[in-house]
């Protein structure tokens, strides 16, 4: 399990390449990428972050993952700071030997990031600034994993 | 006490940390907002909505009940939107 | 839309990249790659194929992904002939604003390829050689979709 | 009528493809599979059982009752382990 909360940017190749290594052997990986949507006059995306609780928070994610799919590996990158359209925010990989356990758990740690990690998104327009609300949509998704 | 703040929160408080001396008889976090927003009005205005704000006890998640003491680092934060 | 039927190998960077030149702004990309995973004695995996009408089959799941979904892209790799363990054998990119349609396309595709598509996998270990027989489990997961 | 065979199929047919004069009075797959297995044994062989065959029309999947004709590309192969 490799969590990584960073300023910086991340290769999507370079990632994969350690995550290839960190792993055992698996036939399946899914990956998702999330990066800052180009929206109208968006000039930035600011995200505050509380590094230290989202290590903790995304590590016990993670964990509950293992405990519900058979996995060989994650590997996750959350970035904060001052982001422009089109860079990378997140980037979850999930190693497994059947696709259906790497997909799930994919969908899962996107799902538990989104809502219950440290992270505050601020949309920086040329003429306003906004900070990104919670979604319902995004709380009614966690419902579906029941309590665990 | 540590303090953390976070988004707008730490906007209001113009501050994202602080160390501050909490008198004794505060012992949990629902009383802790309650004395901060006493004693200045960025506080005050930062908590008005308290549904809308999250509190962690030493980077866990916790409810206004929870007990805490000196050693702590509390934080403040909207409810959360990363990913 | 991007669909290609070929023994060659790929590279994730490369189709990744491909990908974003061929796509508009999207926020979200869902990949699946899907591997020859290593087992005890197998030697390699024998994958035959009917081009023409895997083509053709790959393209009508993009479409219907296409309309059960908001997609910006979709690129489908799939090879076929002699793989060695660890070798690539599929990948699913889809690209969307927001994660869950990417994701669910991305398994939606998945899914269909696997039971839908013209591939036969053949199994060769050291002693024996195994055609890989359709799972019914496989068959299960397209009855969530009902019909289209 | 132009025939391909694929997986475990070609190989008891021991071909990928071939090109054959099929009696006019042949109108569905089905009835060329019986016309198949009756000329040679590696045929009935191959299409024992039918129920483990798809077939498919100009490479689109189709069922037993499926009209063909002279013009037709007509694949049979056993069901799709690809992904």
């Amino acid at each position: 399990m490799d969590i990584n909360i960073t300023k910086d940017d991340f290769d999507l190749t370079e990632e994969i390449e350690i995550f290839n290594q960190n792993s055992s052997d698996h036939g399946a990986v899914s990956i998702f990428l999330g990066k800052v949507r180009p929206e109208k006059n968006l000039e930035s995306m600011q995200i505050d972050c509380y590094p230290e609780m989202a290590q903790k928070e995304i590590k016990n994610i993670a964990k509950i993952a293992y405990s519900k799919w058979s996995l060989d590996n994650i590997r996750i990158i959350h970035r904060y700071g001052s982001l422009k359209p089109k860079d990378n925010i997140v980037l979850v990989v999930t190693g497994s030997s059947h696709r259906s356990d790497c997909m799930s758990a994919n969908e899962f740690i996107m799902d538990f990031l989104k809502s219950s990690a440290p992270f505050w998104k601020k949309e920086i327009y040329s003429d306003k600034e906004v900070w990104v609300k919670q979604k319902e949509s995004d709380l009614k998704k966690l419902y579906q994993y029941g309590s665990f | 006490m540590n303090l953390k703040y976070f988004a707008w929160i730490a906007e209001i408080i113009d501050k994202r940390e602080e160390s501050l001396e909490i008198p004794s008889e505060i012992e949990t976090i629902g009383q802790l907002i309650d004395y901060l927003s006493s004693i200045d009005e960025a506080y005050k205005k930062a908590f008005e909505k308290r549904k809308n704000i999250k509190f962690a006890v030493n980077q866990v998640l916790v409810n206004e009940n929870e007990l805490i003491s000196k050693a702590d680092e509390v934080a403040f934060f909207p409810p959360m939107t990363g990913g």
